[in-house]
């Protein structure tokens, strides 16, 4: 049984989205507990995974092999290190969280909504658990179904067009990715990516394979210039979509690049890391303005996941910069580190502040900022709650959203100042835009009869948003377990990264 | 004496001759039904071209089965719709030249890139149709090949011109309403219930008479 | 007797529990087990401050620094979070906790009437907390963790009364104003990390020395010396948390918060955490004189400039957070000089006396009905005999009259400015002297307009009216301090609706006020004479603050100190007595016999006023250049770039492009089977035709 | 002699013939689809011929299946035309275009 864990992890979930559709619209309690049962089920087994892990060791773990296509060399092949075990807890950990957020605000087909949570967050765990660069593919792929369905089912006035543009854009990116992958396979005729990894690549190929992954991780991540689906679909999706996507599936870009960009071209990541480098700066800077302006608060923090998630890209691409430039290991895997905790950090963060604007939403079913003011005079443990979140949005310290940036900051000066003083410019900027929104959300005097009417949050609010912040707090006060946790796989990585293929 | 071979050719060229005209006569006669006799003219001319080729099984399937079934069912579609000449022959004239131009760079694509001359040199042999060395009939040496290494094929063809049927059959089955049938097996079950239903109705009450409306008293 | 850590602990984490029994629990337990609770916490930090002061001093305790938990670990950077125990940090913590417990007692007078009582105790616990983090760190990061939590804590505070529109307005200033400085703090502490290789205060002050010679490449041809890259760096962050010039603007602004708040946190603590945090880096310090002279020369020109302003303010809290500012700039100047202990000195007494003199403030506020306005004051001296002497204590302190707290510190960094050679120190000294000045002519300005002259308010007692009103200080917009006529309140719901009518006499205030004022008092008078000596010119601070020899000023000066009677003495001897003795004899004569001088003055210097009116027009700049120009840039950007080009061009017109192209391919679809099968008979023919061609 | 390239003219001559048809007989289904035969018997003709001279059966069986599936294909050409004419009574295919794009 525990040969499997991965496997069960994986396809818990995505069953237990087969007694939730039997419920039917019939029993929407009953397919509201089962669903929950199934996500904390799943977490639960996700714990046995982190116990069953051995964080010292730096090689793939309970790993699982099965032929799956003979013809083609494409095995079921599962395993992970410590980067995906923090991730594969972070979705669990998020699967209970919008589940419960869910609870009574999906009154249209709850059971086919739980469902496709249910089965996005097997999927979601099967993309980190993937060791075979089809089977992460068609995870990766297969992701996109449910997410369609999530947003253009129960997603707001404008769905339609957020999940069109939501999907071809992902899909945009990730067929250049099959190419890839597909090329790879001619050289090898394999899809291990422990293969593909060793496998001699010459620059130009590399160069090529190197741009075919950036396309499909950037969309996915999303970097400037493919960025512009983000607020589109986080704004028309329900609050759970936004805060499946926010907090999980923009995460899958960042370890695409971790697995497939890293170890398959080393040398053309290196030649082109500036690249990704400059749009994370970028990312920081001019996201950070686009922001400031956003009307609707759920862009606003889709902006912000933006940029935050440039700190992400930054933090695995300085790598290169200080292992090839200046042979500074330690300082890659602080980068490195740093990216790693932010993507986890930032899984809360923008979780958290997406639930708090759903929970405003589900009392006024608006998200522009022009509707709201003075929130807190009615909703003073919400204010608590929201202030906590923006804090952690903004960076500051003793919430999780420093520590990433704090270490990508740091490691960035190691390899030049002026990509640390450009990156630190989110202190300012981040501070700014997120603050401002507090200001003109929850501060001031009651502007409209509305807010006057707003409840304070109840019990399951309470408790999905103080889950997010015992999180955010744990992490911000101490992060060296998160850290060793992934400390031998980073380790590793770093050291692939110096290893010259040509 | 007559050459055989001499024979034979100028047997070719008359029926090659024949089929080539009433070829023609099929795209050009104005009239839907000489275009069918026509096209009977060029199945039964290249029936015995095939005959010259000593496929003899095929030339008298092609006329059996084709002129016997397919050209009647033909002249009875031709017979029964009532097809307006002059509007389908529209344009017929406008598009001649440009038909003739296309069949002529056609034809001559063709011939040139099939290499007629290099096979001006293939000369007919002996019969093929042997069996194990034996010389056979055509038929014989056809039918051993369609039923030994062919069977599936065939039987495949043979589901396929049924599925062929029954389709055509679904598609021209016109179930017409308001059109009086007289069903036997309903005449026969019926019972007399069905046709005649006595229906008991109480016979009509008398009115009370009224009081006058002037004497009314109370007791 | 070595200090032990769960005493440290104790220190630290009491605070924090009783700012979570006040903030999450303040329903259950009432007001008065909130500010019991919190009250308690702060006493038992308190209490064991003192007690580590003395194991420090007397008891022969070794400096304390151990790593409490590892925060992170990676190779060979680690981040931890522990505590370094010197007498820098002792003294620092004995005067955090006890403004503080002050400040609690205080507040039990001051918010008595406040709905939000209970989350007042618990901001200004967490503040406690985050302070005593900030100066009991052992590493940069913990430093950088207290630094922006104080921050966040005084974003808290300054937004206490989140429904006014200034409040929230000047936390969000405040907040993104230190921001700018923690920008700069973040990077001065990668660059420690990247030449130092650690963060720890131990290891990194040991190495410092290596930083000598080292270059930070800036541009191709540009190095930079790595020292002076990384102290700018660090004083941008003192800067901004210090409201230096530029990033000054904050804190009169930040007088929207609650009058508690600001003697505690924007004056005694929080903001002298930049002076703090470089005297605590004085080995890095040191190795760079461009450093020092910057940091002088920002100090000087804030000591000055700012005090210049607080002569025009009418309103008694933005006299005192000018004056803040101003002896903010001293401190900053003692820096400069290499003068550490004596910026440390006067961060001590400075506390002590402009903690008194806003709970001063604070209590006129009280008895004036939260009339902040001085213009409506006057003779209150007879109403509240304490305050009145307790303010007076603190002025003069202030000013640096001989023998008070003031005198040792200021005097002392005009003696240390004096000394010193380095670059623009003549400026500085010219800066600071001309601020003795200015000090003395704000002060007594206010003095004589709170509790002398004239009563400049009526009574009237209107007992129908009652006293309705609640505890929400006088409205106060950001930007009209210079209005002429009395300001248009926001929201008045304090029962006053003319300025300067009262519905009943103004009376002393309670005694959980005037405790904290008399307690205040007394280290005011006295703690300037006690500790000069140890501080100042013996080597008190021991390890903790790094002087080079050449650099070291108040050795010089040590040489001529005897005690603090004769230096005292001597001080009515100096040129900066004569200064506060001259603007003492000015003030006296406008404002007790001649008021009409003042406006006279005022309207022939019109257009100097103007200029301090306004600010030197800092607040209208940043405001138009980087709260209006950010917008403004951003709204560019995002129509312009997101909007425009990215979804316009790419994503959607390659949408419409597709759908062009389609539509025009559409229109072969005829739907005429002749047209298709011409289209095939067409391909077949070029098929063939091709085919014939490659044949040739 | 009969040669091989007689039966291959002959064949490409039957097939050009009926290409011509589709062109200038384009709106009369009915002939169209007798072209369609013709196109047929031109290919069969070139079936036979080479099966005749290849001394290969596989060209015959060819020729029967085809005859097998033209049979269906006419019976199910012809029905639908015999529906089309029901439904509009006419044949002329330039006033058939529901395909158009």
């Amino acid at each position: 049984m525990f040969n499997h864990l991965l496997s069960l992890l994986i396809w818990l979930p995505i069953l237990g989205a087969i007694p939730v559709l039997l419920a039917g619209s019939g029993r929407p309690n009953a397919a509201r507990w089962i669903s929950l049962l199934v996500a904390i089920a799943t977490f639960v087994a996700s714990l046995g995974l982190l116990s069953q892990f051995n964080a010292a060791d730096s090689a793939k773990q309970l790993l699982e092999n099965h032929v799956w296509i003979a013809s083609l060399g494409v095995n079921y092949s599962l395993g992970v290190d410590g980067i995906s075990v923090a991730l594969i807890l972070l979705t669990t950990f998020v699967g209970i969280l919008v589940i419960v957020g869910a609870w009574e605000v999906i009154q249209t087909n709850p059971h086919q909504y739980m469902a496709a949570m249910l089965v996005l967050e097997g999927l979601m765990i099967g993309v980190f658990c993937a060791t075979d660069a089809l089977l992460f593919y068609v995870f990766f792929e297969a992701m996109l179904i449910p997410m369609f369905i999530l947003i253009g089912v129960w997603g707001g006035p404008r769905r339609v067009y957020a999940t069109l543009k939501f999907f071809i854009y992902t899909f945009f990116g990730s067929i250049f990715m099959l190419v890839g992958l597909i090329y790879l396979y001619l050289q090898a005729h394999t899809f291990d990516l422990a293969t593909l990894a060793s496998l001699p690549l010459s620059m130009k190929e590399q160069t090529w394979l190197f741009f075919a992954f950036l396309i499909a991780f950037a969309v996915k991540v999303p970097m400037v210039p493919v960025h512009t689906w983000l607020p589109d679909a986080h704004v028309e999706a329900p609050t759970g979509g936004s805060v499946v996507l926010a907090a999980v599936m923009l995460k899958i870009g960042g370890y695409g690049f971790l697995r497939f960009s890293l170890p398959i071209t080393p040398d053309a990541a290196d030649a082109y890391a500036w690249v990704v480098i400059g749009l994370s700066l970028v990312a920081v800077v001019y996201i950070g303005y686009i922001a400031l302006v956003q009307e609707d608060m759920k862009k606003l923090v889709a902006y912000s996941s933006v940029a935050h998630m440039g700190f992400v890209t930054l933090g695995i691409f300085i790598a290169f910069m200080l292992v090839r430039g200046t042979n500074n290991l330690d300082a890659a895997k602080l980068g490195m580190q740093g990216a790693m905790v932010q993507m986890i950090s930032h899984g809360f963060v923008s979780g958290a502040m997406f639930s708090c604007i759903g929970v405003m939403y589900d009392r006024l079913h608006t998200r522009q900022i022009k509707d709201y003011g003075g929130v807190i005079n009615v909703m003073p443990w919400f204010g608590f709650f929201y202030v906590l979140f923006a804090m952690a949005n903004s960076g500051l310290p003793g919430t999780s959203g420093f520590v990433g940036e704090f270490q990508v900051i740091l490691a960035s000066f190691q390899a030049n100042p002026w990509i640390a003083f450009f990156a630190a410019f989110t202190l300012i900027i981040g501070a700014a835009y997120t603050l401002y929104m507090v200001k003109r959300v929850l501060w001031g005097d009651i502007t409209n009869p509305h807010v006057a009417e707003m409840k304070d949050i109840n019990g399951r609010e309470w408790f999905v948003l103080g889950a997010f912040a015992a999180a955010v707090l744990a992490l911000g006060v101490w992060p060296q377990p998160l850290i060793h946790l992934m400390d031998a796989s980073v380790s590793q990585l770093v050291t692939q990264l110096g290893n010259h293929k040509i | 004496m007559i050459d055989p071979n001499m024979f034979q050719l100028v047997c070719f060229y008359a029926f090659a001759a024949v089929t080539v005209v009433a070829a023609l006569g099929v795209i050009t006669l104005r009239n839907s039904v000489h275009a069918v006799l026509s096209l009977v003219l060029t199945f039964f001319s290249t029936a015995c071209i095939w005959l010259l080729a000593e496929a003899e099984f095929l030339a008298i399937a092609l006329i059996v089965v084709y002129v016997g079934a397919v050209m009647v069912l033909f002249l009875f579609v031709v017979m029964m719709l009532d097809i307006k000449q002059e509007q389908v022959r529209e344009g017929f004239i406008k598009y001649l030249p440009v038909g003739i131009i296309v069949a002529l760079v056609m034809l001559g694509e063709m011939l040139g890139l099939i290499g007629v001359r290099a096979m001006h040199e293939t000369v007919m042999g002996a019969n093929p149709a042997t069996l194990d060395g034996v010389p056979v009939s055509n038929t014989a040496w056809l039918g051993q090949a369609l039923y030994t290494q062919f069977l599936l094929p065939f039987e495949i063809a043979a589901l396929i011109l049924t599925v062929g049927v029954v389709a055509a059959v679904v598609l021209t089955l016109r179930q017409r309403s308001g059109v009086r049938h007289q069903q036997a097996s309903q005449q026969v079950r019926v019972n007399a219930r069905d046709r005649v239903r006595v229906v008991k109705m109480a016979a009509e009450v008398p009115v009370a008479p009224q009081p006058a409306p002037g004497k009314e008293t109370t007791p | 007797m070595e200090l032990s850590t769960s005493i440290l602990l104790t220190i630290a984490l009491a605070p924090l529990v009783g700012c979570v029994l006040a903030g999450f629990f303040g329903r259950f337990i009432g007001r008065a087990g909130a500010h019991t609770a919190t009250i308690l916490g702060v006493a038992v930090a308190c209490g064991l401050s003192f007690y580590v002061l003395y194991q420090i001093t007397a008891g022969g305790a070794p400096v304390y620094n151990q790593n409490i938990y590892t925060w992170f670990d990676i190779g060979h950077y680690s981040a931890h979070v522990g505590f370094m125990i010197d007498r820098l940090t002792a003294m620092m913590m004995v005067v955090v906790t006890f403004v503080s417990l002050l400040v609690h007692v205080y507040t039990i007078g001051y918010m008595a009437d406040d709905p939000g009582y209970q989350r007042f105790f618990s901001y200004i616990s967490l503040f406690t907390f985050s302070m005593l983090m900030l100066v009991m760190s052992n590493n940069f990061m913990q430093l950088f963790f207290g630094w922006e939590a104080v921050g966040l804590v005084s974003y808290l505070l300054i937004g206490f009364w989140y429904k006014r529109p200034t409040a929230i307005f000047a936390n969000l200033k405040a907040f993104l104003v230190n921001r700018v400085g923690d920008f700069g703090f973040l990077l001065g502490i990668a660059g420690v990390l990247y030449f130092l290789n650690t963060l720890d205060y131990a290891t990194a002050f040991a190495a410092a020395s290596t930083l000598v010679g080292k270059t930070l490449q800036i541009t191709q041809n540009t190095h930079w010396d790595a020292a002076t890259v990384i102290c700018i760096c660090l004083f941008v962050g003192a800067m901004g948390k210090s409201a230096q010039v530029p990033l000054h603007v904050w804190l009169p602004d930040s007088m929207e918060g609650p009058t508690p708040i600001s003697a505690l946190i924007h004056a005694a603590t929080m903001v002298t955490a930049g002076i703090f945090m470089v005297a605590r880096m004085s080995p890095i310090f040191e190795l760079s004189e461009t450093a020092l002279s910057f940091v002088m020369i920002i100090g000087a020109t804030g000591a000055l400039f700012t005090g210049l302003i607080g002569i025009v303010q009418n309103d008694i809290k933005r006299v005192v957070a000018y004056s803040t500012l101003s002896q903010l700039g001293y401190m900053t100047v003692a820096l400069g000089v290499s003068a550490y202990a004596g910026a440390v000195f006067h961060l001590m007494t400075h506390a002590f006396f402009k903690a008194l003199l806003f709970l001063g403030a604070g209590s006129v506020i009280i008895a004036m009905h939260h009339e902040q306005d001085m213009r409506y004051m006057g003779g209150l001296r007879k109403y509240m005999p304490i305050t009145w002497i307790t303010m007076w204590i603190g002025s003069l302190a202030l000013c640096g009259v001989p023998f008070f707290a003031g005198f040792y510190s200021k005097d002392a960094i005009i003696e240390a400015v004096g000394e010193s050679h380095r670059l623009g120190a003549s400026y500085a000294y010219f800066c600071v002297m001309a601020g003795a000045f200015v000090t003395a002519l704000y002060t007594f300005r206010q003095m004589y307009l709170t509790f002398h002259g004239k009563e400049r308010f009526v009574v009237v007692h209107d007992h129908g009216h009652g006293h309705g009103h609640g505890h929400d200080d006088y409205a106060h917009a950001g930007h009209d301090a210079h209005d002429e006529h009395h300001h248009v309140s926001h929201k008045d719901d304090h029962g006053h609706h003319e300025p300067g009518i009262m519905h009943d006499t103004p009376k002393e205030s309670p005694w959980v006020v005037t405790l904290p004022l008399i307690l205040l008092a007394i280290p005011s008078i006295i703690v300037g004479a006690l500790a000069v000596k140890p501080m100042l010119f013996g080597e008190w601070f021991g390890s903790a603050i790094h002087v080079n020899e050449a650099n070291n000023v108040l050795g010089e000066l040590g040489k001529e100190f005897h005690d603090w009677a004769s230096a005292g003495l001597h001080g009515f001897t100096q040129l900066p007595f004569f200064l506060v003795l001259a603007a003492f004899a000015i003030q006296t004569y406008i404002y007790l016999f001649n008021p009409s001088v003042a406006d006279r003055i005022k309207s022939a210097l019109k257009p100097i006023y103007n200029v301090l009116n306004h600010k030197y027009w800092f607040d209208a700049v940043y405001y138009i250049v980087f709260a209006r120009g950010g917008m403004a840039l951003g709204r560019v950007l995002w129509k312009g770039g997101d909007a425009a080009v990215i979804d316009g061009v790419l994503i959607n017109g390659s949408a419409s492009l597709v759908d062009r192209i389609a539509g025009g391919v559409r229109r072969l679809q005829s739907g005429y089977l002749y047209h298709y099968a011409f289209a095939m008979i067409l391909g077949l023919i070029l098929l063939l035709g091709g085919y014939w061609l490659v044949g040739q | 002699m009969i040669t091989l390239s007689h039966f291959i003219v002959l064949g490409a001559v039957l097939f050009c013939i009926a290409l011509a048809s589709l062109f200038i007989n384009r709106k009369n289904v009915i002939v169209l689809l007798m072209s369609i035969e013709l196109m047929l018997l031109a290919v069969n003709i070139n079936f036979v011929a080479f099966s005749r001279f290849n001394n290969d059966v596989a060209g015959q069986v060819f020729v029967f299946f085809i005859l097998t599936v033209a049979a269906a294909e006419t019976a199910i050409g012809l029905a639908i035309l015999v529906l089309l004419f029901r439904n509009r009574s006419t044949i002329n295919v330039a006033e058939i275009d529901s395909m158009k794009g």
